[in-house]
């Protein structure tokens, strides 16, 4: 039975369900508790499970990110909070150098099975510090797994999959998503990481996208058809690591043409991975250079009206996607 | 409950006979009214224009701490410099930003302090001494030691004071800079705006403490005060003395000023009123406003009528009005300007900024 | 001169007394001291690999420090724990890791205790509840914490001691680690082994401190204490204390042990003789050896004689020579191991390790 | 005049040589200045310019480092040592927040004039904790500036003009070249930040490489020329950003082949970035896709003998240059 549920309600009833499945899973993080969340995903979580599930944390990223680590060296199950991604930047050591080393520098001995989760995106007018989207630079590290979900029912399947994955997997969501409505089915279910996901099919064009750029994208392969006639594929990766090649490359062979799209930082961006990737595995299906449309490369801008312009835009995509047509 | 703390080196009336409070002329202590008043009123407008959705983002109010800010300012010499977090409206404010270019920076207009490119967190005016503004909490504990460090550098007689909230104290970032600044001698005075709430946690749910936060300047080996926020007589005494420290031995003070907000972490926390009690605010409000604090304090000195007061409110209105149509009426930064600002050799078409790529987008 | 700190809680042959060192037996006695005298054996035999280039990267020795990994070792029960720095090999010998698996290790050989993945600094023993061997320092205080969090969200009466440096007490981490530590009651004892310096600077020239560095406990609300390195029975009697505290009251403790290293801060440091005096060295070495002191101490108390204490040190010599072989003779790890324990899903073929890809040379 | 000095010298003169030419140029970092830096790139400086202008830190990299930007507003140009760049996580947060953003945040109020530099590299047996190339991260953040120098001549050069630079510099240095010696002339030279240099000219491939994988791919050449006759031409992109793309297309355009190689992980690496660049700016040049050797993608292992197989060696190159000549 489906229903319609926004992306936040999605990720808490993920949360909700893995509590309920397995006492060692718990949530930690600035305000998640008694506020209910600083954008309202653990809502209600406090008042139902109470101050041993779900734990207020003060502003020491370094210090309960690392003791989450620790922790699950021990078999709990922590799942972590960043009131925003940008905040990892404070606790970067501890979920480098501890969360990916510590199974490989015991020779398999131990293993780290966290998720840290929060929203990483731009455009929301709160400035450069505060609007990093550090997908390309965890997913950099062996050790780590990245998923950036674009819908509320990716964002559930996922969240689920990451918190009983033995791995550490930091999940990357998106406060312009949260409000968003979605189909999603009642009941269990989860998604494996490294799937990506078709989201609209189509003949002439690939864009390959991850988070929001995925509904950026499926608005600009509108506009392509209806404005231009190209039938454009959406492919969402949805997991940036593990990542799903060969349904990029299935796409690829396909339409022959193809425009990566994300709201990251183009220099080793996750665009220039995937980039490079299509040009090396599918080096004689293209029928023009890959294209690629990233943020505008600049710290982020606060002005509501230029950091609109700042981030990849339908139209952005529909220009790029003519030059290579 | 943090208003009522109790300041260890005296009480009340005591402080205004301080010399550096018997020294002020009648103007001056207008002066710190005003500039109080007309923080007040700067904010209340931009709360207007956000609910109005002329503002995006964050707008974190600094309501109900004024006095912190102005008197602080109030005792800044030529080589004395401030820092602060993203509640820093008021700091702008009282070192002599212009309501206009900080109006137009929440407006995100081409006219802001920073081109619209820093937002409500992130105001700054290095001509005025005042190094920002920053959005990432403890984030500018170490840079306030860099400023210090720098006056030590050149030789100048001066201090940086460096703003913090109660929350932020127990960012790493803030330790590192007190163990440096005591081994070191560096005039730096870290300045933890108490005011009992980091967002929707108390001060006690988010730090272990012995009787002050400021306290833990002992484990460095290093000087502390603590005193209360709504005075500007005792604000001033304290500062002042933290900053003879500084400035005749070089050495650091941890100073706690016990203050209050009276709205939301920022203006999008719906919550303000949940986490603490209604008359837990109204009693702030009530016997520890500063700006009611310091008026009564003037009309009971006769340096100031209630019509004076009347008049300057009235003035600040005005001000802060005028500001909201500056802004409205300014201009958008241009799309170009979006990678300006981002390398200063590039900006100044410098040798270095002319070789090599700097932007990847195409 | 860190070894002659003195404690508070009493001096000499009064800690023999205590109940923790009273009921020991004699074998447990005779089982120290062969502790400490295997770790240095094992310690001066990776040296000699070292220097014949049968090992490179970091190797930093523990030498002279025995005497505090073994007591906190001797007293661990089933759900105590134990993490640390580089530093490493007196720990995880003190828990009782072979020294086959330490020294293949060194050697980077596939029969090392991480199979030749970590190294010297990054040993591990699960089973034994030692968590490592961390090489970025101040890096395994919040995983430490963690740890006795576990403990304590268990429902296990336990603790974690977590061993760092003098010089590590100032990184951020640290600070963040000991507000949560007092703030949530988690019974984790952080061990400063206070061996008066980080690599080539003092204690006096890294930190800024009262009179102990374990003093900066008080900033936390926290218990703190002292004692000297070189005295097994004060050793015991001073982490028992802090353990009774982790164990009946949940609550942390940081303990300061002043101690000494002989050797410079790795082998390859050429300094190791510059920033301390010779004079400084050999009064270490000759007044406050820990393994001499204990062997005089159980010579004294008749549960030794020369000639035992001469067997325990051939004994360790051929073990440590021994495991030098063992390492000689083991396999490299193959090449294919590269990319081996990397992520678990992977490397037990579950459906999350066999969805997507996972490394990307290719 | 010509002459042979290290690498390690080179820096050292560049070091001393700004040192004395303006006086807000100080050194700060672990172990600088008394014990004469781990890698003894700073030796004799102390001694020479005492307390003032060579300055020993304690373990607190986020602290000394954000302290460095914070003098760096007021005008001081602090060249801060990391002992291992390796280390710079714990700082992360001051390196990009504030270092890369407050003149952005500022609209163009404040600058700073800032150099971090240390070793950033594997194959020295230290673990997966010390051996970190974070050149792409560092990359990824507009507002800041990262050079890898591979010889000891553009390792002066290019940290005077680091020193001199108005911008944040992170210069990325090498320890397996610290003792390696080059012709370096006498007196004062720069070099700019932004211009690769072709270290060996050749027509039938291109090699791109920066630090010492610029070193790999010289003996890889060699290799190509004497044993299978291919002439390979190794450009040495010597800044990462500001990045010189017009020598490395000119190189593509003339001979239809690329290998990108370095000792950095593949993952959304620098290798990903220039790959993607060529294959958009030069897709029509190109004969084969562009190939890549980076790293083997796992964290870094101890094990001596495994760690020479996981960094790049010149055989790995010259197999991969076969696979597309
Ligand atoms: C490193 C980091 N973590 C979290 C945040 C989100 N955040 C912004 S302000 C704040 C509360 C800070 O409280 P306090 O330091 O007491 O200052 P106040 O807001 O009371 O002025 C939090 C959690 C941030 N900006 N930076
Ligand atoms: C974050 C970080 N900075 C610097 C280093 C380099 N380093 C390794 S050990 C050390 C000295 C540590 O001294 P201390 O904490 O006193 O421990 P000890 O070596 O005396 O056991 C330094 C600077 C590191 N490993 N990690
Ligand atoms: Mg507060
Ligand atoms: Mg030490």
């Amino acid at each position: 039975m489906s229903r319609q549920i926004d992306y936040r309600t999605a990720i808490r009833e993920a949360l909700a369900e893995e509590i309920e499945r397995d006492p060692n899973v718990f949530i930690i993080g600035e305000e998640v508790a008694q506020y209910n969340g600083a954008y309202k995903v653990t809502q209600g979580l406090w008042a139902k499970y109470g101050d041993k599930r779900v734990i207020d944390a003060p502003i020491s990223e370094a210090g309960f990110i690392g003791m989450g680590v620790g922790a699950s060296m021990l078999g709990l199950r922590p799942v972590m909070e960043l009131m925003f991604w940008s905040f990892a930047y404070v606790a970067f050591d501890q979920m480098i150098n501890n969360a990916a080393t510590v199974r490989y520098m015991s020779g398999g001995l131990l293993h780290c099975p966290i998720v840290v989760r929060g929203p990483a995106n731009g455009g929301t007018n709160v400035g450069a510090t505060h609007s990093h989207t550090p997908e390309n630079l965890f997913g950099n590290m062996p050790g780590l797994k990245v998923v950036c979900p674009a819908t509320a029912y990716d964002a559930k399947g996922l969240m689920k999959t990451a918190i009983r994955d033995n791995d550490p997997v930091y999940v990357m969501e998106n406060t312009k998503l949260y409000g968003e409505l979605w189909d999603v089915p009642e009941g269990e279910y989860t998604i494996p990481l490294g799937v990506a996901d078709v989201k609209r099919s189509g003949s002439d064009l690939t864009l390959v996208a991850h988070g929001r750029a995925v509904i950026t994208c499926l608005k600009a392969a509108e506009l392509l058809e209806a404005e231009h006639d190209i039938k454009a594929e959406v492919v969402d990766l949805r997991s940036i690591r593990p990542l799903d090649e060969e349904t990029v490359l299935e796409s690829v062979r396909k339409t022959h043409r193809v425009v990566v799209v994300e709201e990251n930082k183009p220099f080793c961006g996750v665009g220039a991975q995937i980039t490079a990737m299509i040009q090396e595995k599918a080096f004689d299906d293209l029928d023009a250079p890959v294209a690629r449309v990233s943020a505008i490369d600049a710290p982020a801008i606060y002005s509501p009206r230029l950091e609109e312009v700042q981030l990849p835009r339908p139209m952005d995509v529909v220009k790029k996607a003519l030059s290579i047509c | 409950m943090s208003a009522i703390l109790k300041n260890e080196s005296g009480t009340g009336a005591q402080f205004a006979r301080e010399a550096i409070n018997q020294s002020l002329e009648a103007s001056d202590k207008v002066r710190f009214l005003r500039d109080m008043v007309r923080i007040r009123n700067f904010e209340e407008r931009s709360n207007k224009a956000y609910s109005q959705g002329r503002i995006g983002g964050f707008l974190h109010l600094y309501i109900g701490q004024e006095s912190v800010a102005v008197s602080a300012a109030s005792l800044l010499g030529p080589n004395d410099h401030m820092i602060t977090a993203y509640r820093d409206h008021g700091h702008a404010l009282a070192v002599g930003m212009s309501m206009n270019e900080c109006m137009a920076e929440l407006y995100g207009k081409a006219t802001g302090c920073s081109k619209g490119k820093g937002g409500s967190m992130h105001y700054f005016a290095p001509d005025k001494n005042f190094w920002g503004g920053h959005g990432i909490v403890g984030g500018q504990t170490p840079l306030g030691l860099g400023i210090a460090f720098a006056l030590k550098y050149q030789g100048k007689t001066g201090c940086c004071l460096c703003f913090l909230g109660d929350g932020a104290v127990n960012q790493g970032a803030f330790h590192e800079s007190l163990n440096l600044a005591s081994l070191w001698d560096i005039p730096v005075i870290y300045v933890i705006e108490n005011n009992g709430y980091s967002m929707g946690t108390s001060q006690e749910r988010s730090s272990a403490y012995p009787d002050f936060l400021a306290k833990r300047a002992e484990g460095y080996n290093m000087a502390w005060d603590a005193f209360n926020g709504w005075d500007v007589y005792e604000l001033r005494a304290g500062f002042h003395r933290a900053m003879q420290r500084a400035h005749n031995e070089s050495r650091p003070t941890i100073v706690e000023v016990a203050t209050y907000r009276y709205r939301g972490h920022s203006v999008a926390d719906a919550n303000s009123k949940v986490y603490r009690t209604k008359e837990e605010i109204e009693q702030h409000e009530n016997l520890f406003d500063p700006i009611t604090r310091w008026k009564n304090t003037l009309l009971e000195e006769g340096v100031i009528t209630e019509e004076d007061y009347r008049q300057l409110n009235r003035e600040a209105l005005q001000e802060a009005e005028a500001s909201a149509q500056f802004a409205e009426q300014s201009p958008w930064p241009a799309e170009a300007d979006i990678t300006a600002d981002v390398y200063h050799e590039v900006d100044h078409q410098t040798e270095s900024g002319l070789t090599g790529k700097h932007f990847f987008n195409d």
